[in-house]
């Protein structure tokens, strides 16, 4: 039989998907009597509750209950959180609210129509507090504090030192240095948030359905807050899910919340989250004040790196933050060989809505600074950009490469990656293509980024926002442990069960490919259940659907799982045979030996045999054919007492190179090309893996250039609609261009590393360089995003006036 | 959001600042207000309508007039609870006399709208804030000429 | 009057149910008709998720009541494939990886479906125009292009 | 996100509507395609009590030709407007405009007059039925009147429809002699609300002197911007850098553009000058031809 593994085969989600027959959370049905929920909201960013009066609301029609903060105190208890600043967060305010959108009451009701008829019906008193949403002002002394107990806005600050990084910038012929800003912005999932929540008094359990992904760690936060055993919070996550790209992790207050509420109404609750929650009050990325000095050699040789990073988390630190800032921790040199490096890490807390996992997670934040001075040493140093980036790439014999915070790269020929995306991009001919541009009065700019995607997490990299003394104080955490479990039935049928909770990236598919090629039976024969259930599934901490771990630790379950059964299969068969195990191989549905291929087993008389007849299995043999496997990676090692963690398992490599057209009268923006090099290792899905860059790249680019939430600066949310809040649209993308080359992962049994996250975390870098290099006549500096056509005319605009002042 | 503005009212400076702080005067030329009442001295409950066309909220508010100044200059501040989020406003009001029969009224004003509106509507909040105000300014005014006619 | 009867034919299928006047068209196909095929994203007509067929026109489910449709006609995603094959759009969003979470899809399909009688030779320029009207946050666009393009090209072959 | 409750009234006549307008009074309000209407709906920004759905008044929806003149009922939907041949040889100015409307699948339902109506600061039609010179048919139970596109256009969201009338017809003239007209606008992403929009619509003698020429602004006002000024200094010339220069400076002049999120006072008044003279020239290139 055909191999499948690698082959871009079609998808076997696609068919219930297009034919309206998909599963997601608002079509799975509700147990009888369910109630719907609706919200009420703080409209303040900051200020105390005085009182909230429901009378009026609770004499409407059709409501069954209304619940506030204080209702709820009796069954919660605030989240835990992996920093030692004490921020008690608990998921609707109790007397105080810090930003606008924070659950204030929940009606519970007929439907949502009344619902919402009753929340117009609530009376809230609020006395308004100063708020604070700047990042470098809410460290300041006279700030106004979000939490008065802790004494500051700062919930969480480590200092790094690698290397020898006052020598480098002593030994520098250069410091190039500047401050940039990346902007808060949101992955906006066309499904929104959605759950189903049912207490059983008498066993004191939740059952929650959710479009929850993980990181299952967060199932016993959840557990913890609602002051009960783990094993009695049920969470069955449905089989399809709209997609998420990281923000459905912050799904969980909201669980928590319906629990209760549906606890204390006495009835099974429903919330399906609208847009205009969804924007303003479910989760963001983080946005980030990065202050980085780069101590370069005359040639362009970065020496050492200084980074200052202050995170803005939002209203309160909630899990995984502050991981933002350390999830990148092992690549924070990038794709650069830089050995010195010395990072400050803030996670700040303002009056905005709580961050959490998104796309790309901080890499974006990492790489928009890194590669803008990266460029910006070209620019004064004089040097082709692209030869600043030879120089400091590292090189392939240097892999495994340990980077200076260390990481550890498992593979790469980065040389290679970058020399294909400039020859893609033609980098030679760009002089003349500027010239053209200037011709019909347009700015032309050419960006490079070269990038580490890291793919993976280990479950160890959060602790380093503990210091040494105060992880040594509790257990050490490492790891990146996924399951999955294969079954085979008494007909010799497979099923096949994933703990990854995929939220669009096929990974039924990719799992019946590698079934399929294990065991050696047709690939459409194979069930794939992705449904996760914590009472009953296979799953650990580690499972989910973030860090592009599928392909990385899922796939590796997934694969083992599957010969724990070939291997079953083949003992039996061994046995029945009398053949030596390792002469008999699975070829066309038997288990055949290899010398003498007349001699086989039916795989449907193996799988028989253990169902059937259990006595005739060799001695000590279990019944039944249900193999689960735990995949972690080795190198996933806590973080040692000098802070060194290699955060992720694998990492990949993305070169880009972006054109770019400028108006200089509008300022309007027109990204022309966009060529992209990746390296992920070994391809598992050829089809799938171009699905994913091209999303990941389209999100990167709506950050460069379109999505912002939007607060004024005192607080108030200005982006509540799909009318402010810009998505990218099909008019808005420009010609992408994919390539691949495939350096296998020496750590992962299919050589796969994780990939979509890769453009996410470049391109609002590489698109700034191309816009930044256009506007380069103006000797104007791009430091922040997106490149609102407004923006790019201010940044003309004062340029020119400099100019007209320089010439009087 | 914030903004300045002024008018000259045809009316003499006592005149004009005694209309100012009649509270059946300014029921008249907020917005919306169809009732005021007092809960302290200088100090009003009103149920407001505010908005434009079809886009109204209704907002419990109160109306307090504050940092007095006899015959030169008062605060007006309003603040208001609906449906569509919260109104916070202040405006400062200078009057100064021109001649006896006519007063300089100028204003600034600074507006906080929380809520769906502000979520939403930013588009035209601050150019429909500026219209709600001068609105006022300009039923003043006209009040101002209707009470000399039936003088 | 706040409840009305509404008797609308729905993929061939006829449906007589009584709504209260402010229910959105999205919420009588899902929750009335059992028609969860359609789906909802934003309820302001941005996302385009819910767009569905009436009287051969691709028109916004959340920006319709569902008392306006009474004694029209409609399709929704449910009715494209016939005995249980897919039509030939649907075919090419498979071949083009032109859907990954499939939460917009339906939309599309319904938009697409509508455009496409509606104009039979479309460039790309014209296709990612129409696209414009729906957010598809997984994709990046391009296989639905690609599948809607394919599917142009599949016509011209049949005529 | 759930509309509030109102009262429903599907009038099958004209009349009807009108009967049902004046009974219902302040609290009544007319949906047309509602692609306006029901998101400030379900936002509870806007809770009628009463909504009237002139959807079924068939009469409404036209497109006629008539000596100098194009009439269109106001139910005729956007993108039958689009698509009009009649249109598009008439009054072509109004053909290039509405594709700047939304996107395909809201032009499908949304409508001409309600577009009117609604009177978004923005919006691309109030724009070109001010460029063209149009006016509308206003009607009640008492009378039908007809306003000009001048006197239409109150403030944001507001036009001088009262709350017992209905919008019935739109009249655009169809200009004689060499015409040209151009449309434009800078908005964030395609189909968005213009950060600033321009259109022009201008004749020229056989000289090529512009003998008459109106430039309309829009999303730099609370109504579109009919720059008069500009208008009276064209007459008679021919387009010249140095005459395009002295619009932009009476556009800077006159208008008094609001700050946004998506774009500044500031950067929307250089908007303001370049599209006008970007559509001041484009216009007056295709009249010559």
């Amino acid at each position: 039989m055909e191999k499948v593994i690698g082959q871009a085969v079609t998808r076997v989600e696609d068919g219930r998907l297009l034919t309206g027959q998909g599963k997601y959370i608002d079509d799975i049905g509700t147990p009888a009597n369910t109630a719907h929920i609706a919200i009420l909201r703080s409209t303040y960013p900051h200020a105390k509750i005085i009182s909230i009066d429901t009378s009026e609301a609770l004499k409407l029609r059709g409501v069954k209950g209304i619940v506030t903060g204080k209702d709820i105190l009796p069954y919660v208890q605030p989240f835990s959180v992996g920093v030692s600043a004490p921020v008690k967060y608990y998921p609707m305010a109790i007397d105080k609210v810090r930003y606008v959108g924070e659950p204030v009451a929940v009606v519970v009701a007929k439907n949502r129509y009344i619902a919402e008829d009753a929340l117009e019906k609530i009376k809230v008193v609020y006395e308004s507090l100063t708020p604070i949403v700047d990042i470098e002002k809410s460290l300041e002394e006279d700030a106004p504090l979000l939490h008065e107990h802790i004494g500051s806005n700062i919930a969480n600050h480590r200092t790094f030192h690698y290397g020898k990084v006052d020598e480098a910038f002593e030994e520098a012929d250069r410091i190039v240095k500047h401050k940039f800003h990346f902007p808060k912005y949101s992955a906006t999932p066309v499904e929104t948030y959605g759950m189903i929540a049912q207490y059983e008094e008498s066993s004191n359990q939740y059952t929650i359905h959710a479009n929850f992904h993980g990181p299952f760690v967060i199932q016993s936060v959840m557990a913890g807050a609602l002051k009960i055993p783990s094993n009695r919070l049920r969470i069955i996550v449905p089989k399809d899910i709209g997609g998420s790209y990281g923000i459905k992790a912050g799904t969980y207050p909201y669980i928590v919340l319906c629990a209760v509420v549906s606890r204390m109404v006495g009835c099974p609750v429903k919330w399906i989250e609208d847009r205009q929650e969804h924007l303003s009050a479910s989760s963001s990325g983080t946005d980030r004040v990065t202050y980085i000095e780069a101590a370069v050699k005359e040639d362009g040789k970065v020496l050492g790196l200084k980074m200052k990073l202050i995170d803005n988390v939002g209203a309160y630190i909630r899990a995984p933050e502050p991981a933002c800032l350390y999830r990148t921790h092992a690549n924070s040199t990038g794709a650069y060989d830089i050995p010195n490096l010395m990072i400050d890490a803030y996670a700040i807390m303002t009056n905005k809505l709580p961050t959490g996992l998104i796309r790309g997670y901080g890499g974006q934040e990492l790489y928009f600074p890194l590669e803008r001075i990266m460029q910006e040493i070209a620019h004064q140093l004089q040097l082709d950009p692209a030869d600043v980036l030879r120089r400091n790439l590292i090189k392939k014999e240097q892999f495994p490469y340990q980077t200076a915070s260390g990481g550890i790269y498992d593979s790469g020929d980065y040389e290679k990656g970058f020399e294909l995306a400039l020859d893609m991009g033609n980098y030679k001919e760009i002089e003349q293509k500027r010239e053209d541009a200037r011709q019909r009065g347009k700015l032309f700019g050419v960006g490079l980024a070269c990038i580490v995607e890291p793919s993976g997490s280990n479950m160890g990299y959060i602790t380093i926002a503990l210091t040494p003394e105060e992880r040594a104080s509790s257990l050490p955490k490492s790891g990146c442990a996924e399951a999955a479990t294969i079954s085979m039935d008494p007909m010799g049928c497979v099923n096949v069960r994933i703990s990854t909770t995929p939220s669009g990236q096929g990974h039924e598919t990719v799992s019946a490919q590698i079934v399929s090629d294990v065991l050696g039976i047709p690939r459409e024969q194979i069930n794939v259940v992705a449904e996760l259930d914590t009472s009953t599934s296979a799953w650990s901490i580690a499972s989910g659907s973030y860090s592009s771990r599928f392909a990385s630790l899922g796939s590796s379950a997934v694969f083992y799982a599957a010969h724990k059964v070939r291997k079953k299969l083949i003992k039996i068969a061994a046995y029945h045979l009398q053949a030596d195990e390792d002469d008999l191989t699975i070829e066309n549905g038997s288990i055949v030996s290899k010398k003498d291929p007349s001699i086989k087993y039916s795989m449907k008389r193996a799988a028989g045999s253990a169902h059937w007849n259990p006595l005739s299995l060799p001695d000590g043999m279990e019944p039944g054919i249900y193999e689960t496997y735990y995949y972690t990676a080795k190198v996933a090692e806590p973080p040692d007492e000098n802070d060194l963690v290699n955060s992720s398992v694998t990492y990949g490599f993305v070169a880009d190179m972006v054109t770019v057209e400028v108006d200089p009268d509008t300022g309007e923006v027109q990204i022309i090309d966009y060529f992209t090099v990746h390296d992920a290792g070994k391809l598992l899905n050829p089809l799938i893996v171009d699905g994913q860059i091209y999303g990941g790249l389209v999100h990167g680019l709506g950050g460069a250039m379109y999505e912002e939430l939007a607060y004024d600066e005192k607080g108030q949310f200005l982006t509540g609609s799909f009318m402010d809040y810009l998505c990218p649209t099909a008019p808005e993308i420009p010609n992408i261009t994919i390539k691949h080359i495939e350096t296998p992962s020496p750590l992962t049994p299919l050589g796969a590393k994780g990939l979509g996250e890769g453009n996410t975390m470049s391109a609002p870098a590489v698109i700034a360089n191309a816009v930044n290099d256009a506007l380069k006549p103006y000797g104007v500096m791009i430091d922040t995003l997106p490149l609102s056509p407004n923006r790019i005319w201010n940044l003309l605009n004062q340029a020119k006036e400099k100019k007209g002042a320089n010439q009087v | 959001m914030n903004g300045e503005g002024s008018l000259t009212l045809e009316a003499g400076l006592q005149q004009s600042w005694d209309i100012l702080l009649d509270p059946n005067v300014l029921q008249k030329c907020i917005m919306g207000c169809n009732k005021l009442t007092q809960v302290e001295e200088n100090k009003y409950k009103a149920e407001l309508a505010i908005g434009i066309a079809a886009v109204k909220g209704k907002y419990e508010s109160t109306i307090e007039i504050a940092d007095i100044e006899n015959l030169k200059s008062y605060k007006l501040i309003v603040k208001g609870e609906g449906g569509p989020g919260n109104v916070e406003a202040t405006g400062v009001i200078h009057l100064e006399h021109q001649d006896e029969n006519q007063t300089l009224l100028s204003y600034t004003y600074e507006a906080e709208v929380g809520g769906k509106v502000a979520m939403v509507g930013q588009r035209m909040l601050s150019g429909v804030a500026k219209l709600i105000i001068q609105d006022f300014f300009k039923k003043f005014g006209k009040e101002l000429k209707n009470i000399e006619k039936s003088a | 009057m706040t409840v009305h009867e509404v008797e609308v034919k729905i993929n061939g299928k006829t449906y007589k149910e009584e709504v209260e006047s402010r229910m959105l068209l999205s919420d009588f196909l899902r929750e009335t008709c059992g028609l969860t095929g359609t789906h909802v994203g934003c309820e302001h007509g941005v996302c385009g998720a819910c767009t569905v067929i009436v009287n051969d026109s691709a028109v916004r489910s959340c920006l319709m009541f569902a008392v306006q449709v009474d004694g029209q006609e409609m399709q929704t995603v449910e009715g494209l494939a016939q005995n249980g094959q897919l039509n030939s759009l649907q075919k090419n969003f498979v071949e083009c990886h032109g859907l990954q979470c499939g939460f917009c899809t339906p939309g599309i399909l319904m938009s697409t479906t509508d455009y496409l009688k509606k104009h039979s030779t479309p460039c790309k320029k014209d296709i990612q125009d129409m696209l414009s009207g729906h957010l598809c946050r997984c994709t990046g666009y391009d296989g639905i292009v690609k599948a809607i393009e394919k599917t142009v090209e599949d016509q011209k072959i049949n005529i | 996100m759930k509309p509030a409750k109102f009262d429903y009234y599907c009038p099958k006549t004209v009349d009807e509507a009108l009967t049902l307008l004046e009974e219902s009074g302040f609290d009544g309000k007319i949906i047309a395609g509602g692609q306006s209407l029901v998101p400030i709906m379900n936002m509870r920004l806007s809770t009628p009590d009463c909504l009237i759905d002139i959807n079924r008044l068939q009469d409404l929806d036209f497109i006629d030709y008539e000596e100098g003149l194009v009439k269109i009922g106001t139910l005729t939907r956007q993108n039958r407007v689009e698509t009009s041949d009649l249109i598009r040889q008439h009054i072509g100015l109004l053909s290039e405009a509405v594709p700047f409307i939304g996107h395909v699948q809201t032009r499908n339902r949304g409508t001409i007059g309600g577009s009117l109506v609604h009177a978004d600061p923005t919006a691309e039609i109030p724009l070109a039925l001010m460029t063209m010179g149009g006016s509308v048919h206003i009607a009640s139970t008492d009378e039908v009147r007809t306003v000009n596109a001048e006197d239409f256009f109150v403030t944001y969201l507001t036009t001088d429809v009262m709350p017992t009338e209905l919008l019935t017809e739109i009249h655009i003239p169809i200009w004689e002699g060499r015409v040209g007209y151009s449309f434009q606008e800078i908005s964030r992403r395609h189909g968005d609300f213009a950060l600033v929009a321009s259109a022009c619509q201008l004749s020229v003698d056989d000289q090529n002197r512009i003998s008459n020429a109106r430039l309309v602004l829009g999303g730099v006002e609370s109504v579109p911007l009919l720059v008069t000024e500009a208008n009276e200094l064209l007459q008679g010339e021919r387009l010249t850098d140095s005459l395009l220069d002295k619009v932009a400076s009476i556009v800077s002049k006159v208008i008094e553009p609001e700050s946004d999120l998506h774009a500044s006072a500031d950067y929307r008044r250089h908007l303001a000058q370049s599209l006008a003279k970007r559509t001041l020239q484009e216009a007056y290139v295709k009249a010559g031809r």
